[in-house]
């Protein structure tokens, strides 16, 4: 069977000026984006233009360059609401990471919202930046989590859903787990969710940047996610909220921009979504995500997914039929459930080991417990070698894989 | 390229050194609502007397700010002064249309041109160049709302 | 008297591209360095030669970019400690900005050190960034703020300074104001705190770019500091802190990179400076803040300090000379006791209408209230117009801000 | 360059593939400590009986990780096994030495050559070639520092 995908990725190659680069004297195989991933020109040319011409502090200053960074700052944020289609820029929060993201959620609304006793519902694949925000608020607040378990083949179990879910205030869970790959129903999730009214909160870092995002159809209240996963640079990640819920939480971070007014004894908060944003923005970071989601715009996130599902599907019939029983891959064993993320046992072969032989064929894999050690215990492994894809990966980056992991198997042959 | 001229027109210069309306009205019975622009620290307290007929029977400002927010809150002292708050609600459309071009690119509530309501400006006209200088259009829009808070304070 | 300064402005112009445009066909005039910096080629080289050649997130790959990342990251690290002579690169935090850093001790140092009752001494002069946090912990837990008065001058009012501190569990104060340019006695202060036992925490934002800061003679705990005004990038900042203390400080943010373990049930936190750093850093902000950290050493912060000692001079005595009582400059007349931040007040126009006319000629200042309302308050004025100069600043731009001032003056000549 | 030789001698992969000293002993009496390479994972716990002289009476090494962190303790547990405190401090402070080159600049305590004991590695020199890949050193090192604090905590 043929393959096909939308995209030219050779002519997207040529955008990434890393992937030119050799390593150890080999053309450099890419297979990390599940990591962070590689940034085309465009984004980088944004951020430097903004250096070179515009640089200045943003909300405040009446002088030419001030105003025209601060409307590219906004316009930023416009490009965000689009590509995510919330229903107006107040719901849009620039943060510095999903981390914050997500830690921001847990402190100010879980705070204001949650007291002892209080169930969140969690699932057993999350990152532990949906997990680490919400002990500590078990041990501040004495709330309880519970957790969603998963089938055989790395997915929700939602068999029990429904008693899951039954006295929970909160829901979160990441729409793609950066582990198996997996692709979650969101919308089953979230429905169970306001059936008992607790409110929803989707981990969308590994989503956002790979499918295409409608936080209106989502059904959620909340989407975290990062800009460095999606082709944009480090130092930025966003919150997408509802606008009646965000309206109602009390500050995070507090200083400078949020506020309206100060005094002595008190303080009055600014309109949304500034509320939320205290200190100097990351503003050339900001510009570098709104050229990014131009970036991808323009190619088209069905075709990204399109892409990566064929990768996907090459990925999974290449490695099998090369390695056989040699080869494990985690997760669903369908391309349609799941996106371009491969964790995988390779013979008895430790992944770091793995990862150490792979480096000096050029390919770039991660090796470790992926911010997900509840998921690696449960998966009975200390750590897997994840291969994750992009818009600019091709099957020839699968065949140097392929071929990577034989020289491994090889060079531990005992 | 817009010049200072299209921004600080004569009149704006006039109510600016001659400010219409200020001071202030006993409150209550007056309503008396403060605005903050939180970026750049004017701030606008608008003093207003509703009759039995919702009409804007008295009116003052006080505060502080640059001239575009104070010659704003004078002009604006002056058009609504005797209107009704059906009349105002018209009037604050309309000079926010005039204004919304940048306004709505930064989250404010955008007015398409072809709703706005057909109500004479008059001096307020002499506005029209703050558009051409986004970062001023918080300037002149800060005592028309505060002076919307008022009303529905005033209202309520 | 002539005026010297070690430095060559002029060479070192050639070094910030901004500094070499037009805006409204006149050549910039940059004076607005205490909002933020304009950034060195070498900055700006540094983070594009990360993106183009190592992007990869950090800490946790075996593959070869990875590897150079991570000590590309840890190596600034290391820089900022020599900078500001911690003594370990475990007490050097990297944050978004200064406004996260104050935010972080508040939530996470006085969330577990103070209560009800407990007093926190500010100064009239802080920044919004050091007012708002307190308020927030205010709110929660009842503590007490105090305020250091001022001199008519300008200078914090240290005479009742035993008193002030007295009973106080925490001194927090700015070692320069950015609206008024002095430079506070840090020194005495931080004595005054450790005598009653109270910890210090000192707001280095303006004092750290422009003059030299070392925190072992500082006598503080905590140290903030934003790398935007530091000749760095957007979306960095710092927070040093003594090891014993940050060390028994519950975590701020929590998620990956800051963890050592984390089960269903709990998690333990990774090693400092790593426990304060949640999620995937700002590795290309991070590089290039070292990058400008190494401009600067290159060219010696005293020198920076001498040649903008110089320019607060020439700003003073010219503009008085040239404006006589139609200006006033706020803060100490001394250079000596301060920086180059200028406030002023000039005939009866406001700083809005002063800005504007200034960018007309291309000058730009800042207008407002500089985050500082109650400083505002203090000084019965709505807002400032505010000149800042940084190294790149010449004795011309300030004869071009004069000019610019008398075209104002003739505008608004009513 | 480094090659991947320089890594994976033999030796190293011997005391892989046929850990020495793998097991448990009996907690309490013996001392069991976990450690945590919090980047990627690996684990390491160490078993440990010291007798009446602070001398390492039996030793086992349980948990999983890389070859490098499962042969260094392999190699480790070889080492120690009968030596007293002191001598195991030597040896630490000497296998510490050997790999400190890039562990200062992430901030663990470097060590000076000259303060160096003079302790003869034998196959733990194996290991030497870590330094030349220095995400790997956190590997060689995780074994030590858990048998480290064991000794502080049996010790105590
Ligand atoms: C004295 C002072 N403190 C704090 C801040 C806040 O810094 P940032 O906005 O980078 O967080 C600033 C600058 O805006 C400042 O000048
Ligand atoms: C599913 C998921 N959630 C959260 C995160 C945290 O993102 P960041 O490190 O950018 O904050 C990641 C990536 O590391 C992720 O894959």
């Amino acid at each position: 069977m043929a393959l096909t995908s939308p995209l030219d990725a050779e002519r997207i190659r040529a955008d990434f000026p890393l992937l030119g680069r050799e390593v150890h004297g080999k053309p450099i195989i890419y297979l990390d984006s599940a990591a962070t991933s590689q940034k085309p020109n465009a984004v980088l040319d944004a951020m430097d233009l903004y250096y070179r011409t515009i640089n200045s502090n943003v909300h405040r200053g009446v002088y030419q360059i001030a105003e025209q960074a601060t409307n590219e700052l906004e316009a930023a944020r416009e490009k965000v609401r689009a590509f995510i289609n919330a229903s107006s820029v107040a719901e849009v929060i620039f943060t510095k990471n999903a981390t914050e993201s997500l830690n921001l959620l847990v402190q100010s609304w879980g705070r204001a919202n949650l007291v002892e006793g209080d169930v969140v519902l969690l699932s057993h694949m999350e990152h532990h930046a949906n997990i680490v925000p919400w002990h500590m608020l078990v041990a501040e607040r004495g709330i309880q989590l519970r957790w969603i378990p998963l089938t055989a083949d790395g997915q929700l179990d939602l068999t029990d859903l429904d008693a899951l879910v039954e006295g929970a205030k909160v829901l979160s869970v990441t729409a793609m787990s950066n582990v198996l790959g997996t692709i979650n129903s969101v919308r089953t999730l979230t429905d169970a969710a306001r059936a008992v009214g607790a409110i929803s909160i989707i981990d969308g870092c590994q989503s956002v940047p790979h499918t295409s995002t409608d936080v209106q159809a989502l059904g959620a209240d909340f989407l975290a996610f990062s800009g460095h996963k999606l082709l944009g640079p480090t130092g930025i990640g966003v919150l997408w909220g509802r606008e009646e819920l965000l309206a109602e939480m009390p500050p995070f971070i507090g200083g400078g921009e949020m506020i309206r007014d100060v005094r002595l004894d008190g303080f009055t908060c600014n309109d949304l979504p500034w509320k939320f944003e205290a200190g100097t923005p990351a503003i050339a970071e900001i510009i570098g995500l709104g050229a990014a989601i131009d970036y991808l715009s323009a190619i088209g996130i069905d075709n990204v997914r399109a892409h990566e599902r064929m990768l996907t599907e090459y990925t999974l019939r290449t490695l099998s039929m090369r390695f056989g029983d040699d080869i494990v891959i985690h997760g669903p064993t369908e391309p349609e459930h799941r996106g371009g993320v491969f964790s995988f046992a390779f013979k008895d072969l430790h992944p770091h080991d793995i990862s150490q032989v792979l480096d000096e064929h050029a390919v770039c894999v991660r090796a470790g417990h992926h911010c997900a050690k509840p998921l690696m215990k449960l998966m009975g492994v200390g750590a897997t070698a994840r291969a994750s894809v992009y818009l600019y990966n091709t099957t020839a980056d699968i065949d140097a894989l392929g071929d990577a992991l034989e020289a491994a198997g090889s060079f531990f042959a005992f | 390229m817009p010049g200072l001229e299209d921004l600080y027109r004569e009149i704006i210069l006039d109510h600016y050194r001659n400010p219409r309306n200020r001071g202030e009205l006993e409150s209550p019975p007056a309503q008396r609502v403060e605005g903050f622009n939180p970026l750049c620290g004017d701030e606008i307290v608008v003093y207003l007397e509703l009759d039995d007929d919702e009409r804007i029977s008295d009116i003052r400002i006080g505060g502080q700010g640059c001239s575009i927010s104070q010659s704003s809150a004078s002009m604006m002292s002056a058009a609504v002064k005797g209107h009704t708050v059906a009349e105002v609600g018209d009037l604050t459309r309309a000079f926010k249309g005039m204004m919304s071009i940048h306004e709505s690119s930064l989250g404010g509530e955008s007015t398409e041109p072809e709703d706005l309501p057909d109500v004479k400006l008059g001096d307020l006209e002499a506005l029209r160049g703050v558009v051409k200088f986004p970062v001023r259009i918080k300037c002149a829009t800060l005592a028309w709302n505060t002076l919307a808070q008022a009303i529905d304070e005033a209202s309520a």
